[in-house]
């Protein structure tokens, strides 16, 4: 019998903490099977937020850095700066990269940063107990918006491929999600573009990637995903904003 | 050797690798683990095509595939 | 090396350069923006990394990054800024990463002003962040310290895997004075085997740079090595107490004053001006505030029979002084706000009323 | 002035190259082995207000290198003969931009030198170089440093500009030595009756 | 008003509604976030502002512009929350703005953990921030307290202008213990009358928020005005003892236990237990941090032969404490770290040791 | 003889501290005006920056509030909320607004605050002397890009406007220049436009006016006029991003 | 356990209503005019992990609330067993969930009760109840509250719920209150040996 | 009264109104103001349309414009 399917060992052994059902985990394997594929995850150093991901660097087996809430990218363009020849991604959430970390993930996308971000969407802080995103849909409830999202005092969705894609610098950026297993295999191959653009050194690479919470959206994860197809791409279409090198093409 | 193998310590219940089987031979196993969960199980391994759809949707990479060599 | 006439911020800038620090994070913000753009010249003539961030918790949090991968890295800024990097600092701290802060002190608090001030000094020694963590302080008096402690700091960053604080003050800052520039260190970041991305042959296991430590035994064991490296730092300083505080006729001295950073060259001079009078006067000026050198105050409350602390604030490093003294002997205070940098006879005159109370 | 210690302080509006001025002073006593420090008024009076900069030159290793009781202050405008003249040592000297200073009431226990920097400096076909005419007049009296030693370390100071510019600078410089020769009668201690009288 | 079993979070909440607080601004963080979601709940049902703001940065510039326009108005964080507060509430400070700032504090540095901690002692009441200011530091030990010093904590911040932070912890924050609640205050925006937007018929000057004294007499003066301001506000507390300190069985007390908050709690056991083993124990318990009822320590100095302070921090209070002993009798400290809240017996243990030190 | 031009009375008496020609001054008569011939002075409120315009407070007869650097739309907000019937604008620059401000300034608009954001680009930190801001050209030197703004690390020019047009909630967003009468005509238009908007409580309204800062330049005021039109408006085109209820048309 | 004062950690997994089961202990106590307190565990590992939570009811005010020597302990699962059986009081009580616990060498210097609550939840149709089986156990041993009071109070917390729900709780509630009186064997101070001999 | 007041006190010399005049009739003044400023300065009254263009290009607000009443 042949392996037709198992673990890289660029995952760790230990068992995630996440919730059953997460997307977390998916798209941590998504990363790790890239680095490996690339040959790069001995010279990886990944950046972990505050989030649910907090604890991402117990699942990899590369280096890692455990950034302050929302200021991963800050800290990868420290680190890349002063390793330039090793693979840098940042890995965060909605609410640490698009709330409290605006800034940092605006400017390091505009100095062209030769770092990979990962972006988990899913539209609510997940760690703290359900709060209200800057991705968060109208409507929905959550601790910090009980009567559901108010546009009219609360703001809209924020959209945030869209805006680094009207920055210069970034190399490629682009929307995924990992609903079904052929989205999965689009974003695994968006995954492997980011690191094939940085290995080549060539600039920013963005990818969002719309994911569940079953837990605190109160839903099972087979449902999520579910909600997740018929309520969160309406708002935020997948779809590649950027990609001045053409890979998508290559 | 079986196609399909789980490590029930990983196995976290959520049932998408049992959804997702376009085969539908995965079901909740009726036993607990010490987590407390219902572990995913096979039920008919025989219809297995060793697609590993199931374990690229298991978020906790509970899943091995093997596939005879031919 | 010939003496140079230079602003107190372009020796410090020139000088993190022979230190082998080869990256600088920052923001603009008065008084301390020729040392970024001093470096902003200087550091790509030597291979080096320049980057403006888009504000100051980047910066702090670019240092983290850099010192997390190995670099000697710096940044600066002055007071807004400095609190800005509180929970950066904490960070830092927490991951006991190495590095450089200079806060060339303003006036505060808020937007206040511009202009020189030492009321941050509680921020640098007490931690304006979260949590039990200490930053190595040290407290440069002249241009030419400017440049010496800044590679001392380097040291001590990397000796002791701590954060260093340098606080100085925009008289220092923007001051000119002849500097003899120390001799150039060497730095090879794999020197760092801890360092992210280190690529040393003997890598064995992956590299970690964390503050988090969710167990509460995981967390007070990490609290408690913390305390324990405080505690070697803390007996470095008393082991080398001429690097940790600088004493001038103390010996004899009555009335002991107490200062450090620009105050303290004023009040070398006032105790000039005491002696002349026949009041015998002295001078302790810490060149390191954390460690406190305390041990020496706790000393000379035996002999000396007075303490002046004369601060740019309303009385901050004062409650140091009265922990070491432990009420054994009045400490007073003088404190000048604003800007305004006390002058020697303000201070004469503070000795006067203290020496001749009637 | 002492002959161990001059303190300075140059104030004027701020184009007028004060700072530079200091600087000049400042770096000729370095380079005569004297102990000198600088420290530059900074922030934002700068733009379109005054500037000023405290100069020590000294024997002696400098303690305090702030000036608070000036032996000396230039002044290039009248904001700043307003500023400073009651800070002025007794015995001290105001050297001044009377280009830009009307003669009135100053103190009559310090020493006063007028100069006329702006005239002369226009008379040398540009403005900018009347803080190199109150350089060349202060030095004059300066026991610390002499014409000879900022002859050498202007060279240095403008390394890289044009040799005409150098020369522009030396001149001015020369302009305002020899106009304090000129003005013989500008000397004496107290000089406020003479004012008057005139 | 009935009891009600309530967390310390939400009890705080509620009191913020009773004594009349409208606006909160706020961002999640833990262990604080029922007080923001109980908010986010109430603050619509009474016509009240909840804001989750983009960050803790932008949500304490919320609050200064919120109290620069006349609202009773909240934030509450914990620990690298409040770090990054730091610049905010210099400026709130230095315009001498009042508002309520909650720190829930968790182990740190860094990142630490999400355990109860008391180790931002020292950021809270020396200022974290740049400058000279103080911020009225209060500390609950009940949930009851939670809401009662809540509505004081409104009232002396708009009696001082002054900022104030309330210092509790995880536990505080987290337990449940039956409330009653206190009696609803009224509160007319334009009863400041220097707000902006005032919409009082006797407006006459436009009104101003600023922080910006840029000439060194003008700042010096504002230095000087917020320094009268500090002793005022401690003169009313030294005249108000009962209202800034718990003493307890401190008149023949041999040693005095010090701590605040839920430390005090176990203390208070602490010294029951000594009392029955016949050691003569007494509490005190600093309700106010800032100003620190440093006179109640001073005068006890004289009476009690030892003192115990109890932190979850590697001792932070203590120094206030020496402080005020001023070297008079030996000050001991013991503190757990990490989130252990150190139980009645360990610090049983502890004065043990002190009383027999055989 | 009848006054045809005269100092309106929201302008207060002080000279201001500007340099010679800063366009920092006209703007600030245009934002006076505005906010007379709408007959709402007497209710507004300003929030300066921490900028060349920190003192702003001294140049109006309003109430003002100085707020910390780059958080003036978090005050703003903070105001507007608690005074909903003022009016409320805040008055920022490039440093102020597109670097450390990033995060306020995208985050008060997509909540839609109904306040007033005038945002100063004159490529340059003013204040401090003149170091490099997001929105400096490529290739300009300044005090931190000695050399020239390198594209490759320092990023390349932010363009503000169109960030924020990429959000749903505001009302109003453009682009201005006083670079002559005939644009200060327009600018005068876009910023009465953007008051009319927020009195009427139609939503977060938007107005980047493209500035000059002579002394940083190192220019002569009218060879800035001239090397803004050349240099700047390439980059920062003129017009109108968003307008969703149709003001300029109306 | 002493009359005046019951000290008692309930801990269980995340989903096993423990939280709420303290509360209703405390909510009781409250109701009944006592002194109360309730500490849960919180954080992350509250997630799939464990959760716990402190209450005590006392007759007096309540100094300490926090319990570091609990008199009882409610555990709901076998973690909890290992993570807190240490802790008890000598003489105290480890009341536990043999449902998902088996019987091992506990301490001989404890109660033991043994309450199967998933069985008899399940038996109830609904899983969700077994902390109210247990919370009915307790009630048997507590000096300080009844089962009547807890009749009063549960309501009160129920409120708003459906009618079926509530009957449902309180129907667990007496189930567990029963079930202790029907397996008085279970009593005795060191039933350890009992353990053993079965 | 003049069509064209200057305050000289607010004027800084910048030239931008000299620059717009569209009558060309605005040139710097010979001599300094307190400030050390040469002011902008009428050359020809006759010319001037008070057009206000200078007025409005003025970042110091030192221009007032008057106009005949017809
Ligand atoms: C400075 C700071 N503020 C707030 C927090 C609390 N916090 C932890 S995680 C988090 C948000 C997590 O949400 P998100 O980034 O969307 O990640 P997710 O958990 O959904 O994966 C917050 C606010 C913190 N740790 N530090
Ligand atoms: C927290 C903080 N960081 C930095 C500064 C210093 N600072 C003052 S103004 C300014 C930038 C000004 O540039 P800009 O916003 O473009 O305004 P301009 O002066 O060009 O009008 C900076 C960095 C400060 N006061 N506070
Ligand atoms: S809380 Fe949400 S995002 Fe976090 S692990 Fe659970 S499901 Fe995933
Ligand atoms: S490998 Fe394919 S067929 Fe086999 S169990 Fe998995 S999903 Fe079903
Ligand atoms: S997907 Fe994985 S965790 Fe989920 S049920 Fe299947 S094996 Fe278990
Ligand atoms: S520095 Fe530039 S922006 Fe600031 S006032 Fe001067 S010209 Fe205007
Ligand atoms: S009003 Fe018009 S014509 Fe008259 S001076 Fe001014 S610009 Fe020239
Ligand atoms: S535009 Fe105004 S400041 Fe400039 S020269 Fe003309 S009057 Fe003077
Ligand atoms: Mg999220
Ligand atoms: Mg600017």
């Amino acid at each position: 019998m042949k392996q037709v399917f198992g673990k890289t060992n660029v995952l760790s052994a230990n068992p995630t903490h996440y919730c059953p059902g997460c997307d977390h985990g998916v798209v941590h394997r998504l990363i790790a099977e890239s680095l490996e594929e690339l040959e790069v995850a001995d010279r990886s150093i990944g950046v972990a937020p505050v989030g649910c991901s907090v604890f991402a660097y117990d699942y990899f087996n590369i280096d890692f850095n455990q950034a302050a809430h929302g200021r991963a990218p800050a800290v990868a363009t420290g680190i890349k700066r002063t390793r330039p020849d090793s693979i840098v991604f940042t890995y965060q959430g909605d609410g640490d990269l698009a709330a409290i970390g605006t800034a940092e993930i605006i400017h390091a996308a505009n100095r062209g940063e030769n770092i990979t971000v990962v972006f988990i969407n899913n539209g609510i802080y997940g760690m703290t107990g359900g709060q209200m995103a800057p991705t968060t849909l109208v409507g929905m409830k959550t601790q910090t918006s009980p009567y559901g999202r108010d546009a009219a005092t609360m703001g809209s969705p924020i959209r945030v491929s869209e805006i680094i894609a009207t920055l210069e610098s970034p190399a490629y950026v682009t929307r995924v999600t990992v609903n079904n297993i052929a989205n999965q295999i689009k974003t695994k191959k968006a995954i492997k573009n980011a690191f094939t653009l940085q290995k080549e050194k060539k600039g920013f690479s963005f990818v969002e990637i719309v994911c569940i919470c079953p837990t605190n959206w109160g839903k099972k994860p087979t449902d999520a995903h579910k909600w997740l197809t018929e309520n969160m791409l309406p708002v935020f279409p997948l779809g590649t904003f950027k990609d001045i090198h053409g890979i998508e093409k290559a | 050797m079986s196609k399909w193998v789980i490590n029930e310590s990983l196995c976290k219940g959520c049932g998408i690798c049992i959804e997702r089987c376009p085969m539908k031979i995965l079901a909740f196993a009726e036993h607990l683990t010490p987590k407390g969960v219902h572990p995913s199980s096979m039920t008919d391994e025989s219809k297995c095509t060793s697609c590993a759809i199931c374990a690229k949707s298991c978020p906790d990479v509970a899943i091995q595939i093997y596939k005879e060599e031919k | 090396m010939a003496k140079v006439l230079m602003k107190g911020n372009e020796a410090l800038g020139e000088a993190a350069i022979l230190a082998g620090c080869r990256y600088y994070f920052g923001y603009p913000i008065t008084p301390q923006s020729e040392l970024p753009a001093y470096l902003a010249k200087r550091l790509p003539q030597v291979d080096g990394v320049f980057v403006q961030a888009e504000s100051e918790v980047s910066a702090i949090n670019m240092v983290y990054g850099a010192a997390s991968a190995g670099a000697r890295v710096m940044t600066s800024s002055s007071s807004p800024g400095i609190s800005l990097k509180q929970e950066g600092i904490s960070y830092i701290a927490g991951a006991e990463l190495p590095c450089l802060i200079v806060n060339v002190m303003r006036g505060g608090p808020g937007l206040g002003n511009i202009n020189p001030s030492q009321s941050d000094y509680w921020q640098a020694t007490r931690g304006g962040g979260h949590g039990d963590y200490r930053t190595l302080v040290m407290a440069p008096n002249s241009v030419q310290e400017m440049a010496d402690f800044t590679l001392a700091a380097f040291e001590y960053a990397d000796r002791f895997r701590n954060p260093v604080l340098m606080l100085s003050d925009g008289v220092l800052g923007q001051m000119m004075e002849p500097v003899v520039m120390p001799a150039p260190k060497d730095y090879d970041m794999d020197s760092k085997k801890w360092s992210l991305g280190y690529t040393g042959k003997d890598k064995t296991a992956r590299n970690l740079c964390t503050s988090i430590f969710m167990g509460q035994e995981e967390l007070e064991e990490h609290n408690w090595s913390l305390y324990q490296k405080y505690q070697v730092i803390t007996d470095f300083f008393k082991a080398n107490k001429d690097l940790a505080v600088e004493e001038y006729l103390c010996d004899d001295a009555e009335v002991v004053l107490v200062g450090y950073g620009i105050i303290s060259r004023i009040l070398k001079t006032v105790v000039e001006k005491c002696r002349k009078r026949g009041i015998k006067a002295g001078l302790v000026r810490p060149k390191v505030l954390w460690p406190f050198p305390s041990d020496v105050f706790a000393k000379l409350a035996d002999k000396a029979s007075k303490f002046l602390v004369v601060e740019m604030s309303y009385g901050q490093m004062v409650e140091d002084v009265k922990l070491a003294v432990e009420g054994k002997k009045p400490v007073y205070f003088f404190g000048r706000t604003g800007g305004a940098v006390p002058s020697d006879f303000e201070i004469l005159n503070e000795v006067d009323k203290i020496v001749r109370p009637d | 002035m002492s002959s161990t210690v001059e303190r300075i302080i140059l104030a004027g509006f701020g184009g007028q190259g004060i700072l530079f001025l200091g600087k000049v002073i400042a770096e000729t006593g370095m380079n005569s082995d004297k102990h000198v420090s600088w420290i530059p008024s900074y922030g934002p009076e700068m733009r379109g207000g005054t500037a000023n900069c405290s100069v020590i030159i000294s024997e002696h290793e400098i303690a305090s290198p702030m000036v608070t009781v000036p032996d000396v202050v230039i002044a290039m405008n009248t904001p700043s003969v307003s500023k400073f003249n009651q800070k002025i040592k007794a015995g001290g000297m105001l050297m001044y931009n009377s280009s830009l200073i009307e003669r009135q009431e100053f103190r009559d226990d310090i020493r006063l030198v007028e100069i006329p920097a702006n005239e002369i400096a226009e008379e040398l076909g540009d403005q900018k170089v009347a803080s190199l005419v109150m350089a060349g007049a202060y030095i004059k009296f300066s026991k610390l440093i002499t014409l000879d030693d900022i002859l050498k370390t202007l060279p240095l100071m403008l390394k890289g500009k044009k040799q005409e510019m150098l020369d522009l600078n030396i001149v001015a410089l020369k302009k305002g030595y020899d106009y304090v020769e000129e003005k013989k009668y500008m000397f004496g201690r107290y000089v406020h009756s003479v004012f008057k009288g005139i």
